[in-house]
């Protein structure tokens, strides 16, 4: 489905990551956990098409897309989420809905001047699922509200229902459960679950071990750029490298931290 | 300003197309002038009914000062005439528009006087970049135009309702290459701003000086409002003519003149267009030494006017534009008067027969074929101990 | 070629003062400040203004200079602080109405003829075949003079290696307990200082006019933007390259390529920094120093 | 008085098709073209230069729409490798370029002197039965430049360029092309403003680089910051009331002693002042943007 294989990526000098590889089948549930600066992000960006590798490759669904653009890629049905939704307060739930649906005919010019009938047809097709999708992750009641005044985790859950919107084959989620509250991150893990059983393949970068472990059948373990473990959530404590990764560090998490924002930047 | 301007009334100080008075300039100008003013002349009473025309003049803009000076002279002329037996026996207004200083304004402007005024005849502009569009436009109208301060010589072909009361550059150019080549020179080399009064002259002096046996090594036009002009002056001095040709005005003049000195193109003869645009301006000892022509305006007729113009505004000549514009004016008068009808196409075919006998305060105006003024009054002078002098 | 390069030397020392202040500024707060341009030229009007008024020629440029800097920092917190509020949209917007504004201020005050400091008329020197006044040889000096001062201070001092921190992570800067809004200041001081300097300069060796700054924008922004944002040493570097790069292409004879003689107009000096930046985005987009100039 | 405001109005109208035009790109796309006058220029100048060689107007108005639409794509595209306040200065610098061009190939732009006697509208009509027929005709082209501009802000494309204004990462994540979608908007405004240079060179039967420096662009910038970015309805309303403000500036020197020089210079900053103050104190503008709701309720 998707394979990373051996990234490495520089920034002015310093590894972001180096030879990371990661291999997700369909159908699969996937984590990516590591300490703050460990990579994450970037593997995520490299993997959606934001950022280019300086060496190795990206394949999904037996196409090379290293160096592709993102909408590219996201056209071949991987799409991502981010950390930080900041969705727009100048657009409504609605709209942002309809505008992570599938590519419109009324996106171009022509269409959007001449073409009434069938862009509204189309727009009504494309109203319908968004309405399904918005009373499963029970935003329906704010569809006409402006989607950057909605809370943070309602931000990404909203995020979720618009990367569904284009029916994707595998989902990146960046942190979907940061800045959200209890009882919607138990919503989420449902959700993410019945995605799965729906056969969508899902990658997840999380801090948060019970999310991952509720959610994930595989996870991948992140450190300083390096792959150092893969197995299953339950086995992770067992792995001694994976304990000083998050342990040993815990005294310089403020520089790490700093380190992490200016990858994203 | 490093020189208090003196002005030499032989010399008529025309400067045409560009602004060479600053506003504080002109304020020391007035220093001496008497400050009575006496109110321009009533109207006749007996005259009935108006013969209308327009103007189009730079009254707001960075040629506002010029604008003013015309309409100054449009003034005295419509005050005169009016004084006499008016125009057909009617009063005659002259109805004055802002041209703002540009193209799309001016046009604006006469457009106005034609189609709300309607006018057979329109005065105007000052910038040639302002009075060719307009006149065009006048042309497409059918109305009568008569430029009263521009030089290019590209008003030549504007149409045969177009006329100018101010020599052309090709009159100007044609004076100044004979004088260069009386004065011995094989080769020159010209710089002059990139507009059409400086590709006029450019034109113009080449033209006629490589007519004369004459040789341009190199002609430089230069952008206005730049900080350095080194890279021009370079290449004009690396041509190794015999002498250097110049036209500069106001905001440049001062810079470029500085640095003519500073890379010693003062080791060769200077000679400058219009001289009295930027020698006033640029540091006395950059100029010292220089020749160069100007427009000599004084008759018989000139001096009584300019004693008429200082009593009137309790200043002497802000510019030497307002003569032009008053004989525009009364030139005007007398074709309409000679046509019998203020028809545009009987006072354009009046105005050049009125033109050989017509004695204006700038001089004779006798029109050529083309409309133009085919002659005017130019001297050659230098600069001795900071002031302009006469040759 | 001596011509080209006294001409480098010159017009690169102007560029490069005013190019430095803007990285500067752009590296702080993530915003091109167009109105930076109008710093020159307030500078040179100002010393202008101060030597009317009897001052001396070295005490009115001083003056100036500190007077457009402590201007800078009154415009940022009165106007840019706010203006950032509203999106680096907003403020790109709101820097080039300032830029009007200061421009049509000078033009009421001082008129649009330009004025001139009080400076001797001195014949150029000859320098290997090409001439050089004694003004220009102080511009040089002192451009470089300042600059190397300038990278001495971020280099070496504890104000230098805050600003660099703020430049390089303006949210860790907190962190390690720097007072960010005193180092912004600082560093809106400078750099306009540097452009007044540059302006003043100018004035001195040739005239100030309402338009002294905007006729730099683009070589100035092609430096910045060239050198690599918020890289200094980039800036200067890029500063002297372009202004060889203009000169060498006004003095070169490209009609002799085809047997002919032609002379590229002079008017499309502004051009050389454009195409170069061109270039360089095709090339290098980082820029000669930066980091990635590139936005997904 | 029926002639001055006809002259009003046909400036307005002209200025409010401009403003469309920069509210796409900047209002409701969010890039900053600093160098919108240059498209005006490329309308202008290819009217201007076929009309002098005898072709009809028509085919000027088609080929400077055919070379600003391609300009307008490549400039957008320019935005790949340049961060957003860089392309902004990358765009004036591209408006000066076309100046400079202007100013020194005399020998089909006409140089600084321009070209005049572009051949006018409606040369059958005369005085106010002609200025009429000209001002309706721009009219017409303001309400066809008005719908589209509307229909492309309220519809499924306008929707995207909201979104890549607001955040351009959630869009490519969202299988949006950006670098195709901002290049077509940035064709599709210079088209506009290229027609409006077309027709303003017809009406004025003139052209000049004169016409072409920064501050025509800044205007028209003004005009859509006070209407309100991204509003449609905004940018004319913004239009109507700068080009009232900035024409009735002209007669500043009735009212006050200040010499000409001064006068330019108040024009000038009534304008900057507007603009900042705007900026600062109602940043939304006269008409501020809607937040859209397509099709909310069941």
């Amino acid at each position: 489905m998707l394979v990373v294989d051996a990234i490495k990526k520089h920034y002015a000098g310093v590894a972001a990551l180096d030879g990371a590889s990661i291999e997700v089948e369909p159908g699969e549930s996937v984590g990516l956990v590591g300490p703050n600066g460990s990579g994450k992000s970037t593997l995520l960006n490299v993997a959606s098409g934001f950022e280019q590798p300086d060496e190795g490759k990206v394949r999904l669904l037996g196409n090379d897309v290293t160096g592709k653009e993102p909408w590219d890629v996201a056209k071949l049905g991987l799409v991502r989420t981010f950390q930080h939704a900041h969705l727009p307060t100048k657009m409504s739930v609605m709209d942002l809905m309809l505008v992570g649906g599938q590519l419109a005919r009324g996106e171009t010019i022509r269409h959007s001047l001449f073409s009434w009938s069938r862009v509204r047809d189309e727009e009504a097709a494309a109203t319908d699922k968004a309405w399904s999708i918005l009373d499963r992750i029970k935003l329906d009641k704010l569809a006409s509200h402006p989607g950057g005044n909605l809370s943070g985790g309602q931000q990404k859950l909203l995020s979720l229902g618009m990367a569904l919107m284009g029916d994707p084959k595998i989902l990146l989620l960046d942190e979907p459960t940061a800045g959200v509250n209890p009882s919607l991150r138990v919503q989420l893990a449902e959700h993410l679950r019945t995605l799965q059983a729906e056969g969508v393949t899902v990658l997840t970068v999380e801090h948060d071990m019970r999310f991952i472990s509720d959610v994930c059948d595989r996870v991948y373990v992140l450190d300083r750029g390096r792959m150092i473990a893969s197995c299953a959530p339950s086995e992770l404590s067992d792995h001694p490298e994976v304990l000083e990764a998050y342990l040993g560090r815990s005294g310089s998490k403020a520089v790490a931290s700093s380190a992490a924002k200016k990858e994203n930047s | 300003m490093h020189l208090r301007r003196n002005r030499t009334r032989a010399l008529g100080l025309a400067i045409p197309l560009v602004l060479a008075l600053s506003m504080s300039a002109c304020g020391s100008d007035s220093d001496g002038a008497s400050t009575k003013k006496s109110a321009l002349p009533a109207a006749n009473s007996s005259l009935k009914g108006e013969i209308k025309i327009g103007a189009v003049l730079p009254l707001t803009g960075t040629n506002a000062t010029i604008g003013k000076d015309q309409q100054r002279g449009i003034e005295l002329a419509v005050a005169k005439i009016n004084e006499g037996d008016g125009v057909l026996g009617k009063k005659l207004v002259v109805d004055i528009e802002d041209s703002q200083g540009t193209a799309d304004a001016a046009i604006q402007a006469a457009k106005k006087l034609v189609s709300v005024g309607k006018v057979s005849a329109v005065i105007g502009e000052y910038s040639s970049g302002n009075s060719i569009p307009m006149q065009q436009y006048l042309q497409g109208q059918g109305v009568v135009g008569v430029n009263p301060g521009s030089s290019s010589i590209d008003l030549r072909s504007t149409g045969e309702l177009q006329f100018s009361t101010i020599g052309l550059d090709d009159v100007a150019g044609k004076f100044t290459a004979d004088a260069l080549t009386e004065k011995g020179y094989k080769s020159i080399a010209i710089l002059a701003p990139n507009n059409s009064y400086g590709t006029g002259i450019v034109d113009s002096v080449s033209a006629a000086f490589e007519a004369n046996g004459g040789k341009v090594t190199t002609s430089g036009l230069y952008t206005e409002g730049q900080s350095d002009y080194r890279q021009e002056l370079n290449r004009l001095k690396d041509s190794e003519p015999d002498a250097y040709v110049v036209t500069t005005y106001g905001k440049d003049g001062t810079v470029i003149n500085k640095e003519i000195f500073e890379l010693g193109l003062t080791d060769k003869p200077v000679f400058d267009i219009y001289m009295s645009q930027d020698v006033p301006d640029a540091d006395p000892k950059s100029v010292e030494g220089r020749i160069g022509m100007d427009v000599n305006s004084t008759s018989a007729d000139g001096q009584a006017y300019a004693d008429l113009y200082e009593q009137t505004y309790g200043e002497n000549f802000i510019s030497s534009f307002n003569g032009y514009a008053y004989d525009a004016v009364t030139l005007l008068a007398e074709g309409i008067e000679s046509a019998g009808s203020a028809d545009s196409a009987a006072i354009a075919a009046a105005l050049p027969e009125v033109s050989k006998t017509y004695a204006g305060v700038t001089g004779p105006v006798v029109l050529d074929a083309d409309g133009q003024r085919s002659e005017q009054p130019y001297v050659i002078a230098e600069v001795k101990n900071g002031e302009i002098v006469p040759q | 070629m001596t011509e080209v390069l006294i001409d480098t030397a010159v017009r690169g020392s102007i560029i490069a003062l005013l190019a430095v202040g803007l990285t500067l500024v752009q590296g702080t707060l993530q915003f091109a400040n167009i109105a930076h341009m109008e710093f020159a030229t307030l500078g040179g009007y100002i010393a202008v203004a101060l030597t009317g008024a009897g001052l001396g020629l070295l005490l009115s440029s001083v003056l100036g200079v500190v007077i457009v800097a402590v201007l800078a920092v009154v415009f940022y917190r009165l106007l840019f602080r706010r203006l950032l509020g509203s999106g680096t949209m907003i403020a790109l917007i709101g820097s080039l109405a300032l830029a009007i504004i200061i421009r049509a201020v000078l033009q009421l005050v001082f008129g649009s003829r330009p004025r001139y400091l009080p400076t001797p008329l001195e014949r150029g020197m000859d320098f290997h075949g090409a001439l050089i006044t004694p003004s220009q040889i102080r511009l040089i000096c002192i451009a470089l003079a300042l600059l190397a001062t300038l990278a001495v201070v971020l280099k070496f001092t504890s104000l230098g290696r805050a600003i660099r921190a703020v430049a390089a992570n303006p949210d860790l800067a907190d962190v390690s307990g720097l007072n960010r809004k005193r180092v912004v200041d600082v560093v809106w001081m400078v750099s306009a200082g540097l452009a007044a300097t540059s302006g003043i300069l100018l004035s001195i060796d040739s005239a100030v006019g309402i338009e002294l700054g905007f006729n730099l924008l683009l070589p100035v922004f092609a430096a910045a933007i060239v050198g690599g944002l918020g890289s200094t040493l980039g800036a200067t570097i890029a500063a002297y390259a372009l202004a060889f790069a203009e000169s060498f292409v006004l003095q070169v004879d490209w009609g002799a390529l085809a047997g002919g003689a032609y002379h590229l107009e002079v008017g499309y000096r502004p051009a050389v920094g454009f195409v170069l930046l061109v270039v360089m985005l095709a090339f290098r987009p980082q820029g000669l120093m930066g980091r990635t100039v590139r936005r997904g | 008085m029926v002639d001055y405001l006809l002259g009003v109005g046909i400036l307005a109208a002209v200025y409010a098709i401009n403003a469309l035009s920069l509210n796409l790109q900047v209002g409701v796309t969010g890039l900053l073209n600093f160098g919108q006058v240059a498209f005006v220029g490329i309308g202008a100048y290819s009217v201007a230069i076929l009309d002098s060689h005898g072709v009809h107007w028509a085919v000027g108005f088609a080929v400077g729409g055919i070379i600003a639409g391609v300009a307008g794509a490549l400039v957008g595209r320019l935005g790949r490798t340049l961060s957003s306040d860089y392309w902004a200065i990358a765009t004036l610098a591209l408006a000066e370029l076309v100046r400079l061009v202007a100013l020194n190939q005399d020998g089909f732009t006409g140089g600084a002197q321009g070209l005049s006697a572009v051949a006018g509208l409606w040369t059958n009509l005369s005085g106010t039965a002609r200025d009429t027929a000209t001002f309706a005709t721009i009219a017409a082209l303001l309400v066809v430049t008005y719908v589209v501009a509307r229909r492309v802000r309220n519809g499924q494309y306008g929707r995207v360029l909201v979104l890549i204004r607001e955040n351009p990462d959630l869009a490519a994540s969202l299988r949006h092309d950006v670098v195709s979608a901002k290049a077509r908007v940035m064709a599709l405004s210079a088209v506009m403003a290229s027609v409006c240079g077309g027709f303003y060179a017809m009406y004025i039967s003139f052209i000049g680089p004169s016409q072409l420096l920064p501050f025509a662009t800044f205007l028209v910038f003004t005009m859509v910051v006070v209407g309100g970015l991204g509003n449609t309805t905004g940018a004319v309303v913004g239009a109507l009331l700068i080009t009232v403000l900035y024409d009735g500036t002209r007669f500043v020197r009735d009212w006050i002693d200040i010499s000409a020089d001064q006068a330019a210079g108040i024009r000038i900053l009534v304008i900057g002042v507007v603009l900042l103050g705007f900026l600062l104190v109602r940043t939304q503008g006269l008409v501020p943007e809607k937040v859209r709701t397509a099709h909310a309720r069941r």
